[in-house]
C-alpha cells in the first residue's frame, strides 16, 4: 500500500499524466515476485523471442525440403527430418510464430468480445440482460470442440483467419461470465453511482470507471483464452481442419501423424511440437497464477501457516 | 494473584511480497487478571485486531509474530504445538470475531456447529448435547428452534448471538470480543452489548472487548487499554481514563464524545449551533456566490410510499417508505434519522431518481423526479448531489483526484482545459485540501479517510448544486476525523446556501449539522421538529430508544459511580 | 538464501533431464511387426475392410457401405485388370460383340452358388432386371446403356440403346446375385444380406464387430486355383496396425514404406503401380483459363519430377500429358507424341507461351496486358495430403516465374461441390485410369458439359469441342480394335495439344504384401492385376496366389 | 422448489436452442453428403453420373424448404427418430448413436467423475498443505499436464505404452474375437481397452480440477467461519473438510458442469487417436462425411448429455447449498 510519496518536488508537468501507471508497475512487481508467474514470464519471453528471431535462429527455411527423408537426428539436423525432407528443428522454430500469434490474436479478440458482452451484460438490467444471460449460458454448455469442428468444416479456405474466428466464436463465453460477475460487483460500488451523479454517460461509466478496475481479471481472462486458443489451434490443425500448408506446431503433428512418424520411430517428431505447445500453454497458465493473486489477494504467496 | 494472561513485548508484523513490511503491533506488554473485563480501544489501523488475533494465536499469513511472549496461565502459548493449542481452546481462550455474521459455516445448521465443537473436545457427553445447546441458546437470548436453522436464515444480530453461544460452549476462561457489534444496527448493538455484559458477570470469564468506540468500551469495561500505531499508549481503569486521561491521544478521543441531548453540544473545532447563528456574514457571502440563479427550488416529497415486491414468492411485500411527506426548503438542513431498515436510504434514492415511488410524488422545482427522461435526470443531478457513506468505495481507486473532480466540472460546468483545471483547484481549496496541486495529482489510496471524504464533498459541489444528500457521511470515519468533515459540511452549507438532507443513525452528528429532524421507524415518520428540541425532549418511544443507544462516556461515568 | 540455492539445484536437474531427453531423441525407436502366432499358414490376414470403427454385417453388394468382402462372394461377368483394361471372362465364359449394339454373354457352366444351387443364365437376367427395378442398386449405371436383356439358352444377350460398344466394359462388371434368394427380398435397396450366398471363392465365417473371417468355398468353380483356406479381416487397419500386426496383404499408402512396412519384416514387399494421372484442372469456363497458350505456359513451367517426388515421397513418377498409365498401357500410346507425352520443364518456352497469352514478366512478376499481376488459386480437398504436397511444390515453381498462386482447401465434400459446380479457378483432380474410352469420354465429352453453376458429373474443366465429340461417337460405333486404337491416338493428340487438364504425376495404387506365407503376387514384372483389395482385383489375385510352404516342398 | 423450477425452465429453453442450432449448423455447410461420398470414390477413379444418381437415391437427399425441414426435424427429435445415416447407410442414426453411446459414457462419464473426485481431493490437500511440497508438486505437475494437447497425450501413450511396451491394446473398444455380452470377461476386456483413452483424459483433465479446488479452498480458508472454527478448536480435518472444502466444492461443482463440454470435446480427439468407437469418433466421421442426420443426432446427444449433467449438477448444488433452498 505504501508507495513513495515524492510529490514535493514534482512540477506541474510531472503531475499531469495520471499516476495510474503506478498500478501497472505494482502489478508487474507482484507478478515478478511470484515465482510461478516469473517462471511463466521467462518461458513466454523465450517463445516470443524465438518467434520474432525465427529467421535468424532456424538453421534452414521453414518449408525448405530436399534433405534426406525421415532422417534421424544428426549434427546437421538436430531433430532429424520429416517425411517430406524438411528440417524438424527449423519447423519447430518457425512454428512458434503461428502458435504465439494465434494465441495472442485469438486470445485478444475473444477477450474483447467477452469484455463487450460481459460489461454490457453486467451493466444493463432487465430483459436485455436475460437474453444475454441465455446466450452466454448456451455457449457455455454447448461443447466447444465439436462445435469448432463443424464450424471449421463450414468456414473453409480461411486458414488461420478461420481458425482464429472459430476459436473466438466458441471461446468468449467463459470470460464474459466472469466479467459480468465482476461488473455487477463494481456497479454497486459508490464510485459508479457517483460517476452517474457527475453526469457521465453510460459508456463512459462502463469503460472509464468499471473497466479499468477489472484489469487483472481481464488479463487473467486473456491468458486463459490465449491458452485455450493455442490448444484449440493445435487440435484443429492436427485434425487437418486448418490450413495444412503452413508450418505450425499443429501441422507438424498433422504431417507427422500422416506420415507415420510413430512407425518410423521418429517419436521426437510427435514429442517436440506437443511439448512446445504444452510449454507455451504452461507459461500462460503460470502467469495466471500471479494474475489470480493480484485479483484475489488470498491467493498470494505467503509464508506457511 | 497470578495474571491469567500476560503479554510481554509482543510484536506482530505484516509481510507480503511486493509490499513493505508493516509493524502492526510493536512491543506491547500488558497483563489481565482473572475475571477482569478489559477494553482495547483504538482507531482503524491501530493494531488492536491484530493484537486480538495474536493473543488467541489465530493470526494468519501475511501476519507473523516477530517477538515477545504470550503467557496464558503461565504457559507461553507461542510455543504450543498445534494439537495442544487446539485442546487449549476448550476451557482456555475463545474469540468472537469482528464480522460475526460471516463467522458461521453457511452450509451447516447451528446445531451442527455446536456438535462439531462437542465432538472436537469431548467435554460434553453425547447425552448432554441437546440440553447444553438449548441452555447456551437461552443464555444468548435465542429460541431453541434456531438450532435447526442455517446461518443464512438468521439476521445479523442473531448470528452474532450464535457466535457468542458457540464461544461460550467452550467454557473459556478468557474471551476476546473483536468489535462484536460493529456491522450491526444501533439498537441491536446495544442489546448485544447488554448480553455480553451480563454473560461476563454470570459466567465469570475474563473478557477483552476490542472496539474503535471508546464510548462503548467505557460503558462496559473496568479497565481500558488505548492503542495507537501499534503501541499501548494508556492502560488504566475506565474511570481514570474518563476523568483523568493521561495520554494526549486518549484525551483527543474523549473530546469527540458529547451527549446529543445536552443543552450545548460542542466538539473540538465545532462550536454549538447556538453560538454560530450570528454567522450572518457567511450567509451573505454565500448568497453572492449563488448569483445568477433567481429562485432556488425546494424538494417537495408528497405522500410518498415505496413498496418492494416480495423477496420470495409467498411472502409479504416490503414497505420501505410509508406515506412520508416533507419539504426541504432552499438553504435548509434536515436530518433523516433512523435505524437501518427504517427507510431513510430509500428516501434518498427516491429523491435522486434512482428509485421510483410506488405512490405519491417527489418534486424538485418543476421536475417530477419519478417521470424524468435522460436529459432531465442530468439536470436533476446538476442540482441534487450526493455524498456517500463509504469514502473508500466512493472514489475510483484508479483515477486521480483531478480526474474525479474534472468530470462533473466538464459535464455540468461546460468548462474545458485550463478553465476546468482552475475550477478543480478551487474546489480542492474550498474543501481544505491544500496544497491543491499536490492533492490534485494524488490517487485515492494516497489519501486518508478524511481526505477522501473531502474529495467526495468537493465532487458533490463541482456542479454547484442546490441540494446535497449526505448519506451517513461520517459513519465510516474514525471518530477523530468526524468533527472536521462535519464542520466542513456545515461551513459549506452555510456559505454556499445549499440545502442538505442529512441521513444518519448518529444522533450526535445530526444535532451538530442540522436545524430540523425527522425520525423514521419502519418507513414512517414518527417524530419531526427542530433538531435540538426533538433530541432534548423526545416524545416518541423510538426516538428515546435511539437516544439511549448512543454510546456515551459521560453516561458511563454515571454507571461507574 | 537457501531457498534460491535449492531452486538453482532444481533448475539444473530440469536442465539435465532435458539434455538427456534430447540425447535419447537422437535414437529413434524402430517398431517391429508382431504377427499373431495363432494364425495358421493357410490363413491370410488382410487389411481390406476398415471398420468405422465397428463392422456392420452388410453384404448386399449394391450398397456403397457394403463390407468389402462382398466382392469376394459375388462375382461379375468379367473381371477387369484396370492397369491395362484387360478383361478376363469370369461368370461369362465368353463375351462377344456381334455389332456395336449387342453384347452376347456365354454363361459359364458348372458354377454353383455356395448353398449348392446351380448358377444359371436366369440368375444373370434376374440380376439385370433387379437393378433395373431398383435403380439405386445400379451403382455403375448399366441401364443407362441397356435397352433390354434376353436369355438364349446358355447365352444372355444384352441389347443396347445405341451404338455403344464400350458400354460392355461397364455392363460386364455387374455383380450377379442368386435369383432363388433375392426374388423374395422385399426391399433389396436396404436389405443387408447378412448371410450372403454367392458364387465367389469365399464364404462368411465368424463375424464380430471388430473382425470377421472368411472360409474357402470348397465348391468354388475354380477351387483348384484357390489355395487360401481362410481370410481374417480385422476392423483395425490403421497404418500402425498394418505394420505391427503382421498383415499378409494390405492396400494403403505408407509414408516411408521401406522404413516402416519394409523394415518391420524382411518378407514385406510393396508394389505401387500408377492408377491415374493427378492433374491440374483449370476451369475453362473462366477467363483466362480458356486460353490454351496460358495452360501450355503453366504446363511448361513445371518440373514434374520434383512434384512427383514431393507428393509421393518419390514412389511415383511424373506423368505424361496423354493420361495413359505407363508402362501398363504402353501399347496404346500414340508414337507420334514425343517423349511418351511427358512435358518437360522449359522456362523459356513457358514464358514464350505465356507471352503469347498476353502475360509478360516485369520485375520478376508476371503481369497481364494491363499490368496487373497474374494470380490464381488452386483448390484441393482438405486431407488429401499428397495433392497438397504437390500443389505446394507447384506454388514454389510458379513463384519462381513470378506467379502468385494461393491454395484453397475445403473439406472433401465442399471440394466436390465446388468442382462440380465450376466454382473454382484451378483445382487438383485426376484423369485417366482404367478403361481408355471411359477415361477420355468422361474427360472430354460435351455430353457432360454444363454451365458454371450447374452440376457437372464429370468433365469438370467444362471442355467442349465438336471434333472431339465426333471422335468419341466413332469410338462407340466400332467394335474393331484397330479402329479403336486409331481413334485413341487422335484423342491422345487432342489432350496433348489442347491441355484441357495439365497432367502432373501418377497417383499410385498402394499394394503392400508379405511373401512369407503366400507367393505369386502381382508385380511390375507380372502386372496381371492391380494390388487393390476391392472390386474384381482380389478375384484375380486369390486365384493366382500359392502357399509358400507348398512351394518349398 | 422455485429453484428447481427455474433450473428446469432454463434446461428446456437451452435444449430448444441447442436443438435449433444443431439443425442450422450442418445446413450452413457447403457440399452435400452425396458430394462427400463421391469425393471418396473419386480418389480411386472417375465417377459417372449414374453412380452419383444411385448414391443420391440411396441417401434420400433432404427435401422441402428450410422451414418444412425444421418442422420435420423437430418431429424427429421428439420421436427420437433421426432417420437413416448417410455414411453408414442403411443403418439408422439411432442405431449408430446407441451403439456408440455406451462406450463414451463408460469412457468419458466414468473418467470425468473419477478425475473430478480425485482432483478435488488433491486440490483440498494442496490448499490445506499450502506452500509445502505437497502443494507445489501436484499444483505444478497438474497445471503442466492440463496444458497437454489431448491428442498429443493420446499419441504418446499409444506409442510408448501400446506399441513400444505392448502393455495395452492399441485400438478398439474390445478385442477382435470378443463378442459383446454381459459377461465378466467382456466387461474386463472393455475396461482393458478403455485404459489408455481413459488415462489420457485423466492426465489432461486432472490438473484443472486440482487448481480449481485449490483456489476455491484457499478462498474459503480465508473466510471468517474457518478462522472461527479454528478459534473453537475444531480438529484440523473437520475444519479442512466440513468447513473449507465443503464450501469450496460449490464453485468447483459449477465448474464441473461447465467443463464437461470441454471434456466431451477433448474425447473427440482421444477417440479419434485410439480408434475408440464412441460418440466422438462417430461425430468426426459424420462431419467429414457430411452426414447431416448423424451429426444432428450426435450433437443433440452430446449437448443434451452435457445439459442433463449440468442440470444434475445444479440440482446437486441445490442440495449441497442450503441458501438455494429458499
Amino acid at each position: 500500500m505504501t508507495t513513495t510519496q515524492n510529490l514535493t518536488s514534482a512540477t506541474e508537468a510531472a503531475i499531469k499524466p495520471p499516476r495510474r501507471f503506478a498500478f501497472i508497475t505494482r502489478s508487474a512487481a507482484t507478478l515478478w515476485a511470484n515465482w510461478k508467474s516469473r517462471l511463466g514470464l521467462i518461458i513466454l519471453a523465450c517463445f516470443i523471442l524465438v518467434a520474432i528471431f525465427a529467421p535468424l535462429l532456424a538453421p534452414y527455411g521453414a518449408s525448405q525440403d530436399g534433405f534426406e527423408r525421415n532422417a534421424d537426428a544428426s549434427p546437421e539436423h538436430w531433430f532429424g527430418t520429416t517425411a517430406a525432407g524438411e528440417d524438424v528443428l527449423s519447423q519447430l522454430i518457425y512454428g512458434s510464430q503461428i502458435s504465439v500469434a494465434v494465441g495472442f490474436i485469438a486470445g485478444l479478440l475473444s477477450t474483447i468480445v467477452a469484455m463487450v458482452i460481459g460489461l454490457s451484460w453486467g451493466y444493463i438490467r432487465g430483459f436485455g440482460a436475460d437474453v444475454i444471460n441465455f446466450i452466454v449460458n448456451l455457449f457455455l454448455v454447448i461443447p466447444g470442440l465439436p462445435l469448432m469442428i463443424v464450424i471449421a468444416a463450414y468456414l473453409q479456405n480461411g486458414g488461420l483467419v478461420m481458425i482464429v474466428a472459430v476459436i473466438v466464436i466458441t471461446g468468449w463465453a467463459w470470460g464474459a461470465r466472469v466479467l459480468r460477475a465482476q461488473t455487477q460487483t463494481l456497479r454497486s460500488r459508490d464510485f459508479v453511482t457517483a460517476a452517474r451523479f457527475s453526469g457521465e454517460p453510460a459508456w463512459r461509466i462502463v469503460f472509464k470507471e468499471i473497466l479499468p478496475n477489472m484489469t487483472s481479471i481481464i488479463a487473467g481472462g486473456f491468458f486463459g483464452a490465449a491458452t485455450s486458443a493455442i490448444l484449440a489451434e493445435a487440435g484443429l490443425e492436427f485434425l487437418g481442419l486448418g490450413d495444412s500448408s503452413i508450418v505450425s506446431w499443429g501441422t507438424i503433428l498433422y504431417w507427422a501423424q500422416n506420415s507415420n512418424a510413430l512407425l518410423t520411430g521418429q517419436w521426437i517428431l510427435l514429442f517436440a511440437p506437443g511439448l512446445c505447445i504444452a510449454l507455451l500453454a504452461l507459461s500462460l497458465t503460470l502467469i495466471n497464477f500471479g494474475v489470480d493473486a493480484i485479483s484475489n489477494p488470498r491467493l498470494r504467496e505467503g509464508k506457511s501457516r | 494473584m497470578n495474571p491469567i494472561l500476560e503479554v510481554k513485548n509482543l510484536s506482530v508484523v505484516y509481510e507480503s511480497s511486493g509490499f513493505n513490511a508493516l509493524q502492526a503491533v510493536d512491543h506491547v506488554s500488558f497483563a489481565l487478571e482473572a475475571g477482569e473485563f478489559v477494553g482495547l480501544v483504538g482507531e482503524s489501523g491501530s493494531g488492536k485486531s491484530t493484537l486480538g488475533l495474536a493473543i488467541t494465536r489465530l493470526q494468519k499469513p501475511p501476519a507473523r509474530t516477530n517477538g515477545g511472549q504470550i503467557f496464558f496461565r503461565g504457559k507461553d502459548i507461542r510455543e504450543l504445538d498445534a494439537e495442544t493449542l487446539r485442546q487449549q481452546r476448550q476451557g482456555g481462550f475463545a474469540m468472537v470475531l469482528q464480522s460475526g455474521m460471516n463467522a458461521l459455516n453457511p452450509v451447516r445448521t447451528i446445531r451442527n456447529h455446536f456438535i462439531d465443537i462437542f465432538r472436537a473436545h469431548g467435554h460434553v457427553g453425547k447425552s448432554g448435547w441437546d440440553a447444553r445447546q438449548i441452555e447456551l441458546m437461552e443464555k444468548v437470548g435465542l429460541p431453541k428452534e434456531t438450532l435447526a436453522r442455517f446461518p443464512g436464515e438468521l439476521s445479523g444480530g442473531m448470528r452474532q448471538r450464535v457466535s457468542i453461544a458457540l464461544a461460550l460452549s467452550l467454557e473459556p476462561q478468557l474471551m476476546v470480543f473483536d468489535e462484536p457489534t460493529t456491522a450491526l444496527d444501533v439498537l441491536v448493538q446495544q442489546a448485544i452489548m447488554d448480553t455480553i455484559k451480563s454473560l461476563q458477570k454470570s459466567e465469570g470469564f475474563t473478557a477483552v472487548l476490542i472496539s474503535h468506540d471508546l464510548g462503548v468500551v467505557l460503558e462496559s469495561t473496568q479497565r481500558v487499554l488505548v492503542m495507537h500505531e501499534g503501541r499501548i499508549v494508556e492502560d488504566a481503569p475506565s474511570r481514570d481514563i474518563l476523568e483523568n486521561p493521561q495520554d494526549e491521544y486518549t484525551r483527543m478521543l474523549l473530546s469527540h464524545y458529547a451527549d446529543p441531548r445536552a443543552e450545548v453540544v460542542e466538539l473540538p473545532g465545532f462550536p454549538d449551533r447556538a453560538g454560530r447563528d450570528t454567522g450572518g456574514a457567511a450567509r451573505t457571502a454565500g448568497a453572492t456566490a449563488r448569483d445568477g440563479r433567481s429562485s432556488d427550488s425546494a424538494i417537495v416529497v408528497d405522500h410518498v410510499s415505496k413498496v418492494y415486491p416480495p423477496p420470495r414468492r409467498g411472502e409479504q411485500a416490503v414497505t420501505a417508505v410509508d406515506d412520508v411527506s416533507f419539504t426541504l426548503e432552499p438553504g435548509q438542513s434536515l436530518a433523516l434519522v433512523g435505524a437501518s431498515g427504517s427507510g431513510k436510504s430509500t428516501i434518498a434514492k427516491l429523491i435522486t431518481g434512482i428509485e421510483k415511488p410506488t405512490a405519491g410524488t417527489v418534486e424538485f422545482g418543476r421536475l417530477d423526479v419519478a417521470q424524468l427522461g435522460r436529459r432531465q435526470i442530468r439536470e436533476l443531478h446538476k442540482n441534487v448531489q450526493m455524498i456517500f457513506q463509504d469514502p473508500y468505495s466512493a472514489l475510483n481507486p484508479l483515477h486521480t483526484v483531478e480526474y474525479t473532480l474534472t468530470r462533473p466540472v466538464v459535464n455540468f460546468g461546460g468548462l474545458r482545459g485550463p478553465a476546468a483545471r482552475k475550477r478543480v483547484l478551487e474546489l480542492l481549496e474550498t474543501v481544505g485540501l491544500a496544497p491543491v496541486e499536490q492533492f490534485a495529482a494524488k490517487l485515492p489510496h494516497q489519501l486518508s479517510g478524511g481526505q477522501r471524504q473531502r474529495v467526495v464533498i468537493a465532487r458533490a459541489l463541482a456542479s454547484n448544486p442546490q441540494v446535497l444528500i449526505a448519506d451517513e457521511p461520517v459513519s465510516m470515519l474514525d471518530v477523530s476525523l468526524r468533527a472536521g468533515v462535519l464542520a466542513l459540511l456545515e461551513d459549506l452549507r452555510a456559505q454556499w446556501g445549499v440545502s442538505m438532507l442529512y441521513i444518519t443513525h448518529d444522533l450526535l452528528s445530526a444535532r451538530l449539522v442540522t436545524e430540523n429532524i425527522m425520525v423514521l421507524n419502519g418507513g414512517r415518520v414518527v417524530e419531526r421538529g427542530n433538531t435540538a428540541q426533538v433530541l432534548q425532549h423526545p416524545e416518541d418511544e423510538y426516538t428515546i430508544r435511539l437516544l439511549d443507544a448512543v454510546p456515551n462516556p459521560a453516561r458511563a461515568r454515571g454507571a461507574a459511580v | 538464501m537457501t531457498n534460491s540455492k535449492t531452486r538453482t539445484k532444481r533448475m539444473s536437474v530440469i536442465a539435465g533431464i532435458s539434455v538427456a531427453v534430447m540425447l535419447i531423441s537422437a535414437c529413434s525407436i524402430q517398431i517391429q511387426s508382431e504377427p499373431d502366432p495363432s494364425i495358421p499358414d493357410d490363413t491370410m490376414l488382410i487389411a481390406a475392410d476398415k471398420g468405422s470403427p465397428m463392422f456392420e454385417k452388410i453384404f448386399n453388394p449394391y450398397l456403397f457401405n457394403k463390407r468389402v468382402a462382398a466382392s469376394y462372394i459375388y462375382e461379375p461377368l468379367t473381371a477387369v485388370n484396370v492397369l491395362d483394361g484387360t478383361q478376363t471372362p469370369w461368370l461369362a465364359e465368353k463375351v462377344t460383340l456381334p455389332d456395336a449394339r449387342t453384347i452376347d454373354y456365354t454363361i459359364r457352366q458348372g458354377v454353383t452358388w455356395s448353398d449348392g444351387e446351380k448358377f444359371t443364365p436366369e440368375d444373370v437376367v434376374f440380376t439385370f432386371n433387379l437393378i433395373k427395378k431398383y435403380p439405386t442398386l445400379d451403382i455403375k449405371g448399366a441401364w443407362q446403356h441397356i435397352e433390354s436383356v434376353e436369355i438364349d439358352g446358355d447365352h444372355v444377350v444384352v441389347h443396347l440403346k445405341d451404338d455403344d460398344a464400350p458400354a460392355a466394359d461397364v455392363i460386364s462388371l455387374t455383380l450377379i446375385v442368386p435369383e432363388h434368394i433375392w426374388k423374395d427380398v422385399k426391399d433389396p435397396d436396404t436389405w443387408r444380406d447378412e448371410s450372403p450366398v454367392g458364387t465367389g471363392p469365399f464364404t462368411v465365417g465368424n463375424f464380430s464387430s471388430q473382425q470377421y473371417t472368411m472360409n474357402k468355398n470348397q465348391d468354388y468353380w475354380q477351387a483348384d486355383k484357390v489355395e487360401i483356406e481362410h481370410l481374417v479381416l480385422p476392423a483395425a487397419t490403421s497404418e500402425l496396425d498394418i505394420v505391427t500386426k503382421g498383415f499378409d496383404w494390405a492396400y494403403s499408402y505408407m509414408s516411408n514404406v521401406e522404413g516402416t512396412w519394409g523394415a518391420a519384416n524382411p518378407d514385406n514387399k510393396n508394389w505401387f503401380p500408377p492408377g491415374g494421372v493427378i492433374s491440374l484442372v483449370p476451369n475453362l469456363a473462366k477467363a483466362p483459363w480458356d486460353n490454351a497458350d496460358l495452360r501450355r505456359g503453366i504446363a511448361l513451367a513445371l518440373d514434374r519430377d520434383k512434384i512427383a517426388d514431393a507428393a509421393t515421397e518419390e514412389y511415383m513418377s511424373k506423368a505424361g500429358q496423354t493420361g495413359l498409365m505407363l508402362p501398363n498401357q504402353e501399347s496404346e500410346l500414340n508414337p507420334d507424341i514425343p517423349n511418351d507425352g511427358v512435358i518437360e520443364q522449359d522456362t523459356d518456352a513457358a514464358l514464350a507461351s505465356l507471352a503469347k497469352a498476353g502475360y509478360t514478366l516485369v520485375d520478376g512478376t508476371l503481369v497481364d496486358a494491363k499490368g496487373a499481376p497474374f494470380t490464381f488459386s488452386v483448390m484441393t480437398a482438405n486431407g488429401y495430403t499428397d495433392w497438397l504436397r504437390a500443389i505446394q511444390e507447384v506454388r514454389k515453381q510458379l513463384t519462381a516465374i513470378g506467379i502468385n498462386m494461393t491454395i484453397k482447401q475445403p473439406q472433401p465434400a465442399g471440394y466436390q461441390q465446388s468442382i462440380q459446380n465450376g466454382d473454382y479457378e484451378v483445382a487438383m483432380g485426376g484423369m485417366g485410369g482404367g478403361d481408355i474410352f471411359q477415361a477420355y469420354n468422361s474427360l472430354l465429352s460435351s455430353e457432360f458439359h454444363v454451365k458454371v453453376g450447374e452440376l457437372a458429373p464429370s468433365n469438370f474443366q467444362r471442355y467442349s469441342n465438336p471434333q472431339t465429340d465426333a471422335l468419341l461417337a466413332q469410338y462407340k460405333e466400332t467394335v474393331d480394335p484397330a479402329k479403336q486404337l486409331e481413334i485413341s491416338h487422335q484423342l491422345q493428340q487432342i489432350v496433348y495439344d489442347q491441355l484441357p487438364v495439365i497432367g502432373l504425376y501418377y497417383g499410385g495404387l498402394w499394394g503392400l504384401y508379405n511373401t512369407s506365407k503366400f507367393t505369386g503376387w502381382p508385380t511390375a514384372d507380372d502386372p496381371y492385376a492391380p494390388p487393390q483389395t476391392y472390386d474384381s482385383s482380389p478375384l484375380l489375385i486369390f486365384t493366382k496366389l500359392k502357399l509358400a510352404t507348398k512351394d518349398g516342398e | 422448489m422455485m429453484y428447481v423450477l427455474r433450473r428446469i425452465g432454463f434446461f428446456l429453453l437451452t435444449l430448444w436452442a441447442a436443438v435449433t442450432l444443431n439443425f442450422l449448423l450442418p445446413r450452413m455447410m457447403p457440399g452435400s453428403p452425396t458430394d462427400a461420398a463421391i469425393a471418396k470414390l473419386a480418389q480411386n477413379g472417375p465417377v459417372t453420373d449414374a453412380t452419383r444418381k444411385a448414391i443420391e437415391a440411396q441417401l434420400g437427399v433432404p427435401d422441402g424448404n428450410i422451414f418444412e425441414q425444421y418442422l420435420g426435424y423437430l418431429h424427429q427429435v421428439i420421436t427420437l427418430d433421426f432417420g437413416v445415416s448417410y455414411t453408414f447407410y442403411p443403418q439408422s442414426v439411432s442405431e449408430m448413436v446407441w451403439q456408440a453411446f455406451p462406450y463414451t459414457v463408460i469412457l468419458v462419464g466414468f473418467v470425468t467423475i473419477i478425475a473430478f473426485v480425485l482432483g478435488t481431493l488433491i486440490g483440498v490437500l494442496t490448499a490445506w498443505k499450502r506452500n509445502t511440497w505437497l502443494d507445489a508438486l501436484p499444483t505444478l505437475t497438474g497445471s503442466f499436464a492440463s496444458t497437454f494437447p489431448y491428442f498429443w497425450t493420446a499419441l504418446l501413450l499409444l506409442f510408448f505404452l501400446g506399441y513400444v511396451l505392448h502393455l495395452f491394446p492399441t485400438s478398439g473398444a474390445f478385442g477382435p474375437t470378443a463378442t459383446p455380452a454381459l459377461t465378466w470377461d467382456f466387461f474386463t476386456d472393455v475396461l482393458y481397452h478403455a485404459a489408455l483413452p481413459a488415462l489420457t483424459i485423466l492426465i489432461t483433465s486432472l490438473g484443472g480440477w486440482i487448481i480449481g479446488m485449490r483456489n476455491a479452498m484457499i478462498n474459503t480458508l480465508g473466510d471468517d467461519y474457518v478462522t472461527f472454527a479454528e478459534a473453537n478448536g475444531l480438529k484440523g480435518r473437520t475444519v479442512a473438510i466440513r468447513y473449507a472444502a465443503r464450501n469450496a466444492i460449490l464453485p468447483n461443482l459449477t465448474g464441473f458442469g461447465l467443463a464437461l463440454g470441454g471434456v466431451v470435446g477433448g474425447s473427440v480427439l482421444v477417440e479419434q487417436v485410439f480408434g475408440y468407437p464412441g460418440i466422438g469418433y462417430l461425430l468426426f466421421n459424420a462431419v467429414i462425411g457430411q452426414d447431416y442426420p448423424l451429426m444432428q443426432a450426435l450433437f443433440l446427444m452430446i449437448t443434451v448429455s452435457v445439459l442433463i449433467a449440468n442440470f444434475l449438477v445444479d440440482i446437486m448444488y441445490g442440495v449441497l447449498d442450503p441458501r438455494t433452498r429458499r
